[in-house]
Formats: structure tokens, C-alpha cells, sequence
């Protein structure tokens, strides 16, 4: 199918493009990578008036550090995530979410800030969003805005941005130091998980760990900070029974769907078992 | 010398340079001037009545310059014919397009013809259509059950055929066997899904009124046949023509309903007309395969003989026939490559409201072959034997060969063992059991599932299809012609989909006539300027267009051979012809060059007395008999049997496939059919809601064809046991590959579990499949 | 899919049916529901936008009264297709069913039945079987709200 | 701001300007506004590939892009691989490993291997089969596709050695 007629506008500077979403009275989209968005044109599940595309908006792809920070531009490409020192040294999670993003192509058009905006509840981007506690830096027509990661996911496909604002930037605390992991289950590589799940901590050097969190993905219509199963994981050393009560918690906080790719009940069976795998990743990555 | 010199040769392919630039010519690469497009519009539910189309805003939108509707098709246009009945199949009325009732979400309705894709999609979306859904089925336990929804008023049961087949005592045998075993299982619902969809090109030729059809299609001259029928038209004024095709696989056989309506649309327009299939109209218009249930049962004496076979399976054929009907081949192979008298076969084809079936590489063979032989361990887990021994023990021999199995069919050749001992002793099987139980004494699960198969290639005859009411032929057919420069070119009606086709004609007739694959030219695909031909399926080609070749090029040789004589002065049958020359076999100095006697031919002198000028032959092969290829899988997984996930380790496929006229063609379509058995056992399945009547994963996102990164890398080797029956011994061997891997994978998966006593019933095989099974064992315990 | 939602209302049967028979006020219960417009007889055209993540679609639908059971239940069917937004098809069954309670009251129950055609019911399949509970239990609710209402205002 | 935009982009290194719906996709643009018919469609879903093209140097997949979107930039199309005589030495390893059959989504996993081989990447097995995966090939159950880049991109990183 192809898309629907549409007006294409390709602004310089986000303020335009936020000018220009409010002109077309919230039926305009943004055209970031496009990796989900051009398929929904031409399947005709949206049509837009018309597409703001912000990748001619200079800056907006800018990897930065800085106040304790990583400030990602929200078009930064996942390539360009994959080739960061900055981000495989200090947003460890986010270097190993992007290998199962997609694949090659998708990879080298798709952007941090779309992933998010798009709010998939089975995507990496909003996992790591959560998992990580990013702060969302976003501009709208009287100003710029920030929100906590778990704000701004609203629902399924669901984000808390009004029909005239756009996402700018996410900030990620800087984890200079800590240990990341991502597992998933999908029915076949770069698909949509099944169930994933990220974990992120620092090892101290007595053995135990600090600030241990983990994020569920694809098990609600969000993706989940597990807090209590994070909470509970303060001073752990990872050992078999604190590695069975968080997975045991991740389990409360699940509530999945049945879909095309697996029942709610392998789902919930699936939780258990890779938080379970990636703790013990987290554990093995200390030695 | 050698006396067929290509055949056996691994020559690259002549295919390969025109597709490596992308210039290959597919469907959509084929620009018409002044064009006209088409958007179709599908009835978006199962099962509905059209009460009403308006299409009086779509034809106001500019650009818009047809629109066609079911009711205008009905009235001009007979249904579509059936290539391949089931025998006594009672009708299902299918026409270009649905008429007052649609019964299948995705059956065309209306559609509207526009200067380009865009617009005419645009058009559509102002059609109304005024739809009242009716009561649907989408699976066959639904449509048998009292008070169902009927779909045609033919068949008041939804069942459009019910048939026996008996061999032997079965009801005798199965009371005296000492083990039986019992099996329900669910075969998924697939597609072929090429990458290529379909598509076509309709150009109404006003001189000569006559209609061109370009057309991504496996059967160009099947397809004109089928669609002058619908068309009330003779059939030599309908060409139909097959560019380079994107890939097949039984998916395009015969007309399918958008032939039918661009060919309306040309006829009315005077417009060339394009139709482009996406991928969301193909998941809801181009053929499904396999989707099946069967009750099997396998009954062996105490020491381990198998006695007798029962299988009563239903065939989920979709709202209609489609244009080549349902698999027969389901139950003619399910006894296998076994020594078995004894059989009942019980088929039921049954209606739902989805998309029509058609055929899909190993067609109706990977059926039989995954319920039997995942029985077939079951049954020799019953008895206490090792599955490899059990089936050693009751294959076929060659001493026994040929041998004509309970359904009627003669296998005609081959050492069924010998592919399974080699497959066995790749994976190293003798010392397999050993390191199982220490792998299991770690808490690893590894397991070795097998699976053997005999497979159907060609048709026996065009009279054994007769017999059994198909509306075509076995053969096939060339027209061979020299021209003056001493190079040949075939005409087929064969067209090029990836089987390499082009490379191995030339090559069958290179050798023959005593040239280089590189001076013999293919032209296929056309239906004009080509004799008529039944196509490329059913593993048939390479054996019925082989037969063609070798008496065209017969027939051109020893006319060479005459004129050559007539040159040097020398007799006739005391020459050869090879490498480019004619030559006295016990004097190669006494030459002429190939080259040098098709300038006689065509200048018409030098020749001898009494001969005519011109080196042309068209030929038509019937074989005689079918040739029977066959092998064995073996495949190696390790299960996690907390999560049901599990990894394929190893797989190896011996097979045979007779005479390989290319070696590396064979390979690569081995490997192929072998990814797409991987695909269908492990990955792919279209699901229907059973509340809402609907497809729910008709994208290439939701339907999991599998990537590089999904399969393992194949361990191949063969066998060659030239075929007595056919030429130069050559077995088909498209589909093989195909055919065992769901069985080898599932006894692969169950063996690994054997502690659990998982049994698995159900295609695709999943980590939450599996993870069910061991549930359902754990319960049972 | 199918979803059902019970609830009870004071009134007696009586009153309830009668609020039914007012087809356009019980529409304008339906949440989304943007225009009624009676075309015939137990005929009507309804317009109505659905929002599932970024997916919207406004559907324009006939809906007809397909039969009646006075004072017991009431059965409607809806078809139609979008308008705007994103492309699909639609149709649902309606049926609603009246008991008398003990207490003199009314339980009512809404039994729903929707599919959504096209690439739009395909993708959305899942988020629209808990779209259309959601909507049926808003319906339920601003039900009851107008017939408590009718009540009170006795 | 309008439904049509003019285009001005290169491909396979000449220079072209076209003006065009703003809704077109780029594959759409390539096939039919510049008659690149190389450049094949699958799905229109972003999944199968046989759309890919290098943009810029890098694998995309002109599905996933509309025709405005390429506006000042360069892209290669599997046109722009070979001379008019020898085939560009991936499609040569191709060739020799029989690594295409119906040849419909060749072209995507040629331009792939290419912008490896620009990368400087010899990947191979599993981590190969990884970087494919954005390509769907229905005929070759994709060992000969692996082996023929494996030995295209092994030939590629020596011959810059050598240089």
C-alpha cells in the first residue's frame, strides 16, 4: 500500500517544527527515522496532513556528557549509539539494547527519540528509558519541559507529549562504572521481544552491589521499571535467594497480553526465568 | 570421450548476470506507457453479503479511469477451472471476483483502475461498499459441526469431497498388532511467501484483438488455458508471458482472480493495466499450503515390523478451489519409504471461510511425512527399540525396489538405509546415546530426532493424470533451432523462478548436440513461439523438459551428422558431434565445424539430396513414470526444559536425487527447500481468530519468516542412484528438502525431552509449544 | 471478540426499556459517539472516533435495530468503515438484556461483539480487544448515570 | 510546504531532479521516477530488505523513506556496483558460490556486503548471519549468500592490505 497525499515540511530548528505541528492542529507527525512511521503511512493507519520531518534540525543527533549526565539528542541514530565510546563507556544498557534492535537498515535510520515517542511496549529504547531513570527533555510551543521516563509512557503506543510538543533530548545519568545487561526472548533475531529484560548495577568493591535496577519489557502496555524487585536488590551480592525474591517480584509487577507471538502465560513463565538470567550476566560480569 | 559432457558439470549459471546488475526484467520492472493501475478493494471481514457498491465517487476522483465490480465480473467471465480435482470434489464457484457474497477476508470486490498506484488507492478508499457480515468458520472442526455456517450452497456439509483409500486388512491387522500407537496432529497453515509477490501486466491488442498477459507466474501456458476459460476467449488469442519471477514455490500456479480482473479492466479500457500485489493483499489473496489435521495410527508386531497405517485427516481448503486444488499427494506418500500392505486412508476436504489453498513446495509430501514419521518414534519408543534401528529394520530395500506402495504408486529405485546410516553417522550417532546420558547427568537435555522420506518427483504419465481427472498434462516440451553461426536456443514454456532452469536446459543440450552451455540460448516463459507446455512444478521440470531436449537435440544431431556427412564425404553414422565441431569418430582430423553446417542448413546448400534446409525440432516428452527420490534427516537440538527454548545444533540431510545434470544448482535447491521446511516447522504459521474470522498476522512483521540468523548452517550430502525410468536417470528435486525436516526437528526436540515423556503434536514447534507439552507430560505423571 | 458487562439500575424493567427506545440518547452514551442521525425506521447512521495509541480512526456506520423484544432485550448491528484516520472497517453486534431483580430494580446486560476488518483489526487486534472492553464499560457506566438520573428526576 | 516537492539527489553518482508527490517512497522514486528497476520491493513493511540501498554509504531500506527525505544526498543503487563488462568482485563471489536463485533479493544483500566491506568489517558465521538479517531470502536458506560475502569480504580486507 502507499501512504495517503501529505504536505512535507523539513524545518530547521525545533522550535519551527513545533510551530508547525501546532499549525496542522494535531494532525501532523514528526519524521524522525521513519522506521516505524513510513510503514503506518503506507499502510494508510495514519494519514497525516502532513510530515514534519526534524532531520535537517542540526544538533539534534548530538551525544553529549556532562553534569553528571549523557545527553542524547532525540536523533540520534542507534548506529550512532552502536559507534559512541561515550555511550558504551557510560550508558552501558543502551550499548547492549541496540544489538536487538531490528537490523542493519533499521539501525542506521532509526533514532533514540522516535523509538521512545513511538512507545512501543515490547521496544528496547523505552526499556532502557526506565530502566535507567532518564529524564525527557522536551519542547512545546510555550517551552521546554522534562519528564521522568516512567511519566512519559503513558500505554500502549502512549506517551505523555501534547499533539504540539516534540521530544528533544533524554538525559541518562552517567554510569561511568556500572554493569549492564540485556536478555530477551524473541521468535526470531531482531523481532520484537517476547520478553526482555535489562538490568543495570554497580559492583562495590566488598562484593556486594549498589543501585541495581531492572526494567520488563513487552510484559505490560508500557514498559516497567521493576522497583520493588530493584528496591529489594539494595546491597545484594546476588546471591541464589536474593537472585529468586526480585524475580519472584518482577513476576507481581508483570502484567502481560496474549498476542501473535506468545500467550500471556508463557509470558509470565518467561519473567521469572530471564531476570533470573540476567542477574546472574550482571554477576558473572563482576569477575 | 565423453558422451554427455555438461551433465554432472557445476557451469554458473547463465541466469546470474542479468539478476547480479539488477537488470533482470520482473513483473514490476516491465513500464507500460499510458498504464493504468489497479487498486483492489477486499472484503475486510470472513464471511459477508455485498448488499450494495457505489463507486460513483472513486470514478469523479481525476486520474480515475475504470472501476470494475463483482456483479460486472460474474456476468462476464466463468468461474475458475480446477487443474488438479480431488476426484469427486463437489464444486465451489470462485470468479475474478466476489459477487453478493464474499467468503474469505481479503476476495476481491471492487476495483478501480488510475494512472498510478497512489491515486487508484486513493479512489478506493471513496468506494462504498455496503457489507453485511455473515455467520463464519476458520477451522475445519467448525465447519463440521451441526448447524455451521454453510459457504456454498453445492456443498451443504462444507465438505467437498470425503474418500477411502484401502490396501490390504487394516481393521485385521490393527487388532492383531501387538503395539499400536495413536497421534492427532495440527499442521500449520503456511505460505510460500516469495519475496516477489504476484503480480501482472494485461495489454488488450486491438489490432489482431487479441489479450497479452504478463504475469509473475510458474505456468504460463496452464495460466492461458485457465484464464481463456474465464475469459470465453479462444485460447490462442490470449499470450501469456512470465518475466524473470521472484520466486515461487507452488504459489504461482495457474489464474488467479486479478488476472482475470486487469485482463476486464485492459478489455474495457484499451489501457495497458498493471497490478502489483502488496504484501498485505498477499497474505490475503495468494495461496495458503499444508494446513491439515490428521488422526494417525501405526500398528508393528512384537518384534518390530510395521503392519499397518490409519490415518483420517481433514484438508483445510480455504472458501473455494483454488487454481490447482488441493495436495493428493498427502496420502499417496504416507506409507513412505516403508514396507507396509496394509492401510486405510480416510480425507476429508473441508470449507473454511480463509484464503483458497494451493500448493507449496513438497505439497501434501511434508504432511504425510511429519505425522508418520513423529509416529514412527513414538511407536518405536512403544516397543522399546531404537527409532534408527526400527526404521532400518522396515525400510524398503534396494533388492526390493520397485515396489508398489498401498496407495498405487512405484517407487522406482534407491538405497533407503544407506541415506539413513550416512545421515546417522555424520552426527556420530553410535557414540550419540552415550554422551546424551552425560550430557542429561549435567542437567543438559540434547537430543537426535530422525526422519526418512520417499518423494514423488514428475508425474508418472499424462494418462495417469487423466485417470485421475487433472486438467493437464505430464510433459513437456521444446522447440530446439540452430542458427547460422552454429548456436542453439531452446524454446520453453517453462519460466525461470530460481531453479536454474536456463542453465541446465543449455546444459542437457550442449551435450547432446556438441556445444558449449554458452552457445545454447533460452527462450521461456512465453506462450507464443513456445510449444505447449505445463510449467514448472512438481519437481517435474528437469525430468520432462530433459526428455524434450534429448529428442529435439536428437533429432538436430543426426540431421547434422547428415549434412556434415554430405561435407566431408564421409557417412553419416561414422560422426560425432562434440565441442563445437562434427567429426569422424576414429579420425577427429576429419572435421566440420559446428558452426560451418548450420551455415549449410540455413543457406540451404551445401546439403544432401532429398534434405531440407533449417536445424529446428520441437519435441514433446511424456515420461513414462515417475522417479522417486528420497533421503534422510537428521537433526541435533539441545532443549532448556524450564523455558521450552531450544537450540537447532545440527542438521544433516543425505538424499538422492538420481543423475545431477548440476551439482551446485542441486545443492542450492536442497538448501533452500531445506530452510523453508526449517521455516514452516519452527517459525511460520498464519493464524485466523476464530471470534472475529480474521487474519491476524497478515505483515511480513508478525509472520516469521526466518533470517541468516535463524538457521544453521546445513550439512548436505548425497547419494546418486540414477533413476531406470527416466532420462539419463535425472530425479526431480525442488521439494525434497522440504519434506522431513518438521518431523526430524519435532523427534529431535521429543528424544532430548524423552526423560519428561513429551510428546509434541502441533506445527510450528516452539519454545512455548514445547513449554506446553512438558506441562501436559508433567500432569500426566 | 465478545465482551460483556453487567450492571443494575433501580428503575423497573418499564422504565428502562422505555429510555431504550430512545436510540440516539442511548448512543450518545457510547463513548467516541459524535453524531446520530436517523435515517429510517430503526435506522441510523452513527459517526464515532476510536483512539488506540497513535492509531485514530473516526468510522461512519449504519446501525439497525434488528430486533426487539419488548421489555427483555434488544439486538442491534453495526457496520461500517473510517472516514478519517486510519483505514479499516468495523462491525458489531449489540445486544442488550433486561431481568427484572427482586428488589424491583433492572440488571442489564450489554453483550458486544466487534470486528474490526483491514490491516487496521489485523494490527491493532490485541489493543482493540481491550479498547472495545473499555468502551463497553464506559457505555455501562454512562448508562447508568442517564437512567439514575431519570430516576432522580421523577 | 506543499504535496510536491522537487527532489535534486545523486545516485550511483549522477546527478538527478525530479519533482515529485511528497508522499512517494523513495523506492518508488528510484524504480519508477529514475527507471532504477534494480532496486527491488518485498513488503513495503521494512522487513524483507530487497528494497536496501546505500545512503550516503550506509544500507537503508528505501521502503522505510520518502522520496523528499533524499534530497541532497547520494545514494547507490545495485546499478551503480559493476562496469559494463566485469561484475563488481561481490557480485563475482555471488556468482561463484551460487549465493542467488530467483535473484530477486540479491541486489539488497550485495549493497549490505558492500557497506561492509567499506567498513573495513570480515565478519563471519554467526555474527555475519547477524548483520543479514535485515535481508530475507526465500531461496537459498541463505548458506550461499553467507559463504559467497564471507570470501567477498576476506578478498575485500586483503586487498587493502595489499594496497
Amino acid at each position: 500500500m502507499k501512504p495517503a497525499p501529505l504536505e512535507y515540511l523539513a524545518p530547521s530548528t525545533a522550535e519551527e517544527a513545533v510551530a508547525a505541528l501546532a499549525r496542522f492542529d494535531g494532525n501532523a507527525r514528526l519524521l524522525a527515522g521513519g522506521q516505524s512511521l513510513v510503514p503506518l503511512l503506507s499502510m494508510r493507519l495514519l494519514r497525516p496532513t502532513a510530515v514534519i520531518d526534524i532531520n535537517g534540525i542540526p544538533g539534534l543527533d548530538r551525544i553529549a556528557a556532562g553534569d553528571g549526565v549523557i545527553r542524547v539528542g532525540a536523533l540520534a541514530r542507534y548506529s550512532a549509539l552502536e559507534a559512541s565510546a561515550t555511550i558504551h563507556e557510560r550508558v552501558p544498557l543502551l550499548a547492549r539494547a541496540v544489538p536487538f534492535v531490528g537490523d542493519r537498515q533499521i539501525r542506521n535510520r532509526g533514532t533514540l527519540g522516535g523509538a521512545l515517542c513511538h512507545a512501543d511496549p515490547a521496544g528496547e529504547m523505552p526499556l532502557c528509558a526506565v530502566t535507567l531513570g532518564a529524564r525527557m527533555r522536551i519542547v512545546g510551543r510555550t517551552g521546554r519541559r522534562e519528564l521522568d521516563a516512567e511519566a512519559f509512557f503513558q500505554g500502549p503506543y502512549t506517551t505523555a507529549l501534547e499533539p504540539t510538543e516534540m521530544l528533544e533530548a533524554v538525559e541518562f545519568p552517567d554510569g561511568a562504572s556500572t554493569e549492564a545487561v540485556v536478555v530477551e526472548h524473541a521468535r526470531r533475531h531482531g523481532d520484537f521481544a517476547v520478553v526482555s529484560v535489562a538490568a543495570t548495577g554497580l559492583p562495590v568493591p566488598d562484593g556486594s552491589w549498589r543501585w541495581i535496577r531492572i526494567g520488563l519489557g513487552a510484559v505490560s502496555d508500557r514498559a516497567r521499571y521493576a522497583r520493588r524487585a530493584s528496591e529489594g536488590l539494595a546491597g545484594t551480592r546476588l546471591q541464589p535467594a536474593d537472585v529468586d525474591a526480585a524475580a519472584a517480584r518482577c513476576l507481581e509487577e508483570a502484567e502481560p497480553a496474549s498476542d501473535v507471538r506468545a500467550s500471556a502465560e508463557y509470558r509470565r513463565h518467561l519473567v521469572p526465568i530471564l531476570v533470573e538470567r540476567a542477574l546472574g550476566e550482571l554477576a558473572r560480569r563482576r569477575q | 570421450m565423453d558422451k554427455l559432457p555438461w551433465l554432472g558439470a557445476s557451469v554458473k549459471r547463465k541466469e546470474d548476470d542479468r539478476l547480479l546488475r539488477g537488470s533482470g526484467r520482473f513483473l514490476d520492472d516491465v513500464e507500460e506507457t499510458l498504464a493504468l493501475h489497479l487498486a483492489i478493494a477486499r472484503c475486510p471481514y470472513p464471511h459477508a453479503r455485498i448488499r450494495r457498491v457505489d463507486a460513483t465517487r472513486a470514478l469523479e476522483c481525476s486520474g480515475v479511469e475504470a472501476v470494475l465490480t463483482g456483479e460486472q465480473v460474474v456476468a462476464r467471465t466463468e468461474p475458475i477451472t480446477v487443474l488438479r480435482p480431488f476426484p469427486g470434489s463437489a464444486p465451489t464457484v470462485f470468479h475474478g471476483m466476489a459477487h453478493e457474497v464474499a467468503r474469505y477476508e481479503g476476495e476481491p470486490v471492487v476495483a478501480v483502475a488510475a494512472v498510478d498506484r497512489y491515486v487508484a488507492e486513493d479512489a478506493l478508499e471513496l468506494v462504498d461498499i455496503d457489507y453485511e457480515p455473515l455467520p463464519h468458520v476458520v477451522t475445519v472442526e467448525d465447519a463440521l459441526r451441526p448447524g455451521a455456517p454453510q459457504l456454498h450452497a453445492t456443498v451443504p456439509s462444507n465438505v467437498v469431497v470425503e474418500s477411502t483409500v484401502r490396501a490390504g486388512e487394516p481393521d485385521r491387522r490393527l487388532a492383531d498388532a501387538a503395539a499400536t500407537v495413536e497421534g492427532t496432529f495440527r499442521i500449520n497453515r503456511v505460505s510460500g511467501a516469495p519475496i516477489e509477490t504476484r503480480g501482472v501486466i494485461a495489454r488488450w491488442v486491438e489490432d489482431t484483438s487479441t489479450l497479452e498477459l504478463v504475469s509473475s507466474t510458474q505456468t504460463p501456458h496452464l495460466l492461458r488455458a485457465q484464464l481463456a476459460h474465464c475469459l470465453r476467449m479462444d485460447e490462442t488469442d490470449v499470450r501469456v508471458i512470465a518475466p524473470d519471477v521472484g520466486g515461487a514455490f507452488g504459489l504461482k500456479i495457474g489464474v488467479y482472480p486479478e488476472d482475470i480482473i486487469a485482463a476486464l479492466v485492459a478489455i474495457d479500457t484499451g489501457r495497458p493495466v498493471k497490478w502489483i500485489e502488496d504484501r498485505t493483499e498477499f497474505f490475503r489473496g495468494a495461496a495458503h499450503a499444508r494446513e491439515a489435521v490428521h488422526a494417525l495410527t501405526l500398528g508393528a508386531d512384537g518384534a518390530g515390523t510395521l503392519l499397518v497405517l490409519r490415518d483420517r485427516y481433514l484438508i483445510d481448503l480455504g472458501a473455494y478451489h483454488g487454481p490447482l486444488g488441493p495436495p493428493l499427494l498427502t496420502s499417496i506418500m504416507l506409507a513412505g519409504p516403508y514396507r507396509l500392505h496394509d492401510a486405510l486412508i480416510h480425507r476429508r476436504v473441508v470449507l473454511t471461510n480463509k484464503v483458497p489453498m494451493g500448493a507449496y513446495r513438497g505439497y501434501g509430501q511434508a504432511e504425510s511425512n511429519y505425522v508418520r514419521e513423529v509416529l514412527v518414534d513414538r511407536l518405536a519408543r512403544r516397543l522399546g527399540q531404537d527409532p534408527a534401528d526400527f526404521r532400518r529394520k522396515n525400510l524398503l530395500r534396494p533388492d526390493e525396489l520397485p515396489y508398489k506402495n498401498v496407495s498405487g504408486v512405484t517407487y522406482d529405485s534407491g538405497d533407503y538405509a544407506r541415506a539413513l546410516d550416512l545421515a546417522l553417522s555424520r552426527v556420530g550417532y553410535e557414540t550419540f546415546r552415550a554422551r546424551q546420558k552425560e550430557c542429561r547427568q549435567q542437567g543438559r537435555h540434547v537430543g537426535v530426532g530422525m526422519s526418512c522420506y520417499v518423494e514423488f518427483t514428475g508425474y508418472p504419465s499424462s494418462a495417469f493424470l487423466g485417470r485421475t481427472g487433472a486438467r493437464f498434462g505430464a510433459y513437456e516440451s521444446v522447440t530446439l533451432r540452430m542458427d547460422r553461426a552454429g548456436r542453439a536456443a531452446i524454446s520453453t514454456g517453462v519460466s525461470t523462478f530460481g531453479q536454474g532452469t536456463e542453465t541446465t536446459f543449455a546444459q542437457v543440450a550442449a551435450s547432446l548436440l556438441g556445444l558449449d552451455p554458452g552457445d545454447v540460448a533460452i527462450h521461456r516463459g512465453d506462450s507464443q513461439g513456445t510449444p505447449y507446455s505445463v510449467g514448472g512444478f512438481a519437481s517435474r521440470t528437469m525430468i520432462a523438459g530433459a526428455g524434450a531436449i534429448e529428442k529435439a537435440a536428437g533429432q538436430i544431431r543426426d540431421k547434422m551428422l547428415r549434412i556434415a556427412g554430405h561435407i566431408l564425404d564421409v557417412d553419416a553414422t561414422a560422426l560425432e558431434a562434440t565441442a563445437g565441431v562434427v567429426r569422424r569418430r576414429d579420425d577427429p582430423s576429419v572435421h566440420v565445424s559446428i558452426k560451418r553446417v548450420s551455415e549449410s542448413a540455413f543457406l540451404g546448400h551445401p546439403l544432401p539430396p532429398g534434405e531440407d534446409p533449417g536445424l529446428e525440432a520441437t519435441a514433446y516428452f511424456d515420461p513414462p513414470s515417475s522417479a522417486f527420490g528420497y533421503g534422510t534427516v537428521v537433526a541435533q537440538v539441545e532443549v532448556d526444559p524450564r523455558s521450552g527454548e531450544f537450540a537447532l545444533q545440527r542438521y544433516v540431510l543425505v538424499h538422492d536425487c538420481g543423475t545431477q545434470v548440476n551439482p551446485m544448482i542441486v545443492e542450492g535447491q536442497v538448501q533452500g527447500a531445506v530452510a523453508q521446511g526449517i521455516a514452516a516447522a519452527l517459525f511460520e504459521e498464519l493464524v485466523y481468530d476464530r471470534d472475529t474470522g480474521q487474519l491476524v498476522n497478515g505483515t511480513m512483521v508478525d509472520y516469521f519468516m526466518p533470517t541468516a540468523a535463524d538457521l544453521p548452517a546445513f550439512e548436505l550430502d548425497h547419494l546418486e542412484t540414477p533413476s531406470p525410468v527416466t532420462p539419463f536417470g535425472i530425479k526431480g528435486v525442488g521439494e525434497g528438502g522440504t519434506i522431513a525436516a518438521a518431523a526430524a526437528i519435532t523427534n529431535a526436540v521429543c528424544d532430548a525431552l524423552a526423560p519428561f515423556g513429551v510428546e509434541l503434536d502441533r506445527l510450528p514447534v516452539t519454545a512455548e509449544s514445547i513449554w506446553r507439552a512438558l506441562a501436559r507430560a508433567r500432569a500426566k505423571r | 471478540m465478545q465482551v460483556k458487562e453487567t450492571f443494575t439500575v433501580s428503575a423497573p424493567p418499564a422504565a428502562v426499556w422505555k429510555f431504550f427506545e430512545d436510540i440516539e440518547r442511548v448512543a450518545r452514551c457510547v463513548p467516541g459517539v459524535q453524531s446520530v442521525d436517523v435515517l429510517g425506521p430503526d435506522r441510523y447512521k452513527v459517526l464515532a472516533t476510536q483512539k488506540v495509541g497513535f492509531i485514530s480512526a473516526t468510522f461512519e456506520m449504519a446501525t439497525q435495530i434488528e430486533s426487539r423484544d419488548p421489555l427483555r432485550s434488544l439486538a442491534l448491528a453495526s457496520v461500517g468503515k473510517s472516514v478519517k484516520g486510519a483505514v479499516g472497517n468495523l462491525r458489531s453486534k449489540d445486544r442488550v438484556d433486561f431481568e427484572p431483580t427482586p428488589e424491583g430494580g433492572t440488571r442489564v446486560t450489554l453483550t458486544s461483539e466487534l470486528a474490526v476488518g483491514g490491516m487496521l483489526g489485523a494490527l491493532g487486534h490485541k489493543a482493540i480487544a481491550s479498547k472495545s472492553k473499555e468502551i463497553t464499560e464506559k457505555f455501562a457506566q454512562a448508562l447508568q448515570a442517564e437512567l439514575r438520573a431519570d430516576e432522580t428526576g421523577r | 510546504m506543499s504535496a510536491r516537492v522537487t527532489v535534486t539527489v545523486r545516485v550511483n553518482g549522477r546527478a538527478y531532479e525530479r519533482v515529485v508527490e511528497s508522499r512517494r517512497l523513495l523506492v518508488d522514486f528510484l524504480r519508477h521516477e529514475l527507471q532504477l528497476h534494480g532496486t527491488h520491493v518485498g513488503c513495503e513493511q521494512g522487513v524483507c530488505g530487497a528494497c536496501t540501498v546505500l545512503l550516503d554509504g550506509e544500507p537503508v531500506k528505501s521502503c522505510l523513506m520518502l522520496a523528499p527525505q533524499a534530497h541532497g544526498r547520494s545514494i547507490t543503487t545495485v546499478e551503480g556496483l559493476a562496469g559494463r563488462s566485469e561484475l563488481h568482485p561481490v557480485q563475482q563471489a555471488f556468482r561463484d558460490a551460487h549465493a542467488l536463485q530467483c535473484g530477486y533479493c540479491t541486489p539488497g544483500f550485495l549493497l549490505g556486503a558492500v557497506a561492509l566491506a567499506n567498513r573495513g568489517v570480515a565478519l563471519e558465521g554467526v555474527a555475519l548471519r547477524e548483520e543479514l538479517a535485515g535481508n530475507l531470502c526465500r531461496c537459498t536458506g541463505y548458506q550461499n549468500i553467507v559463504e559467497a560475502i564471507e570470501r567477498y569480504l576476506r578478498q575485500a580486507a586483503g586487498g587493502r592490505r595489499d594496497g
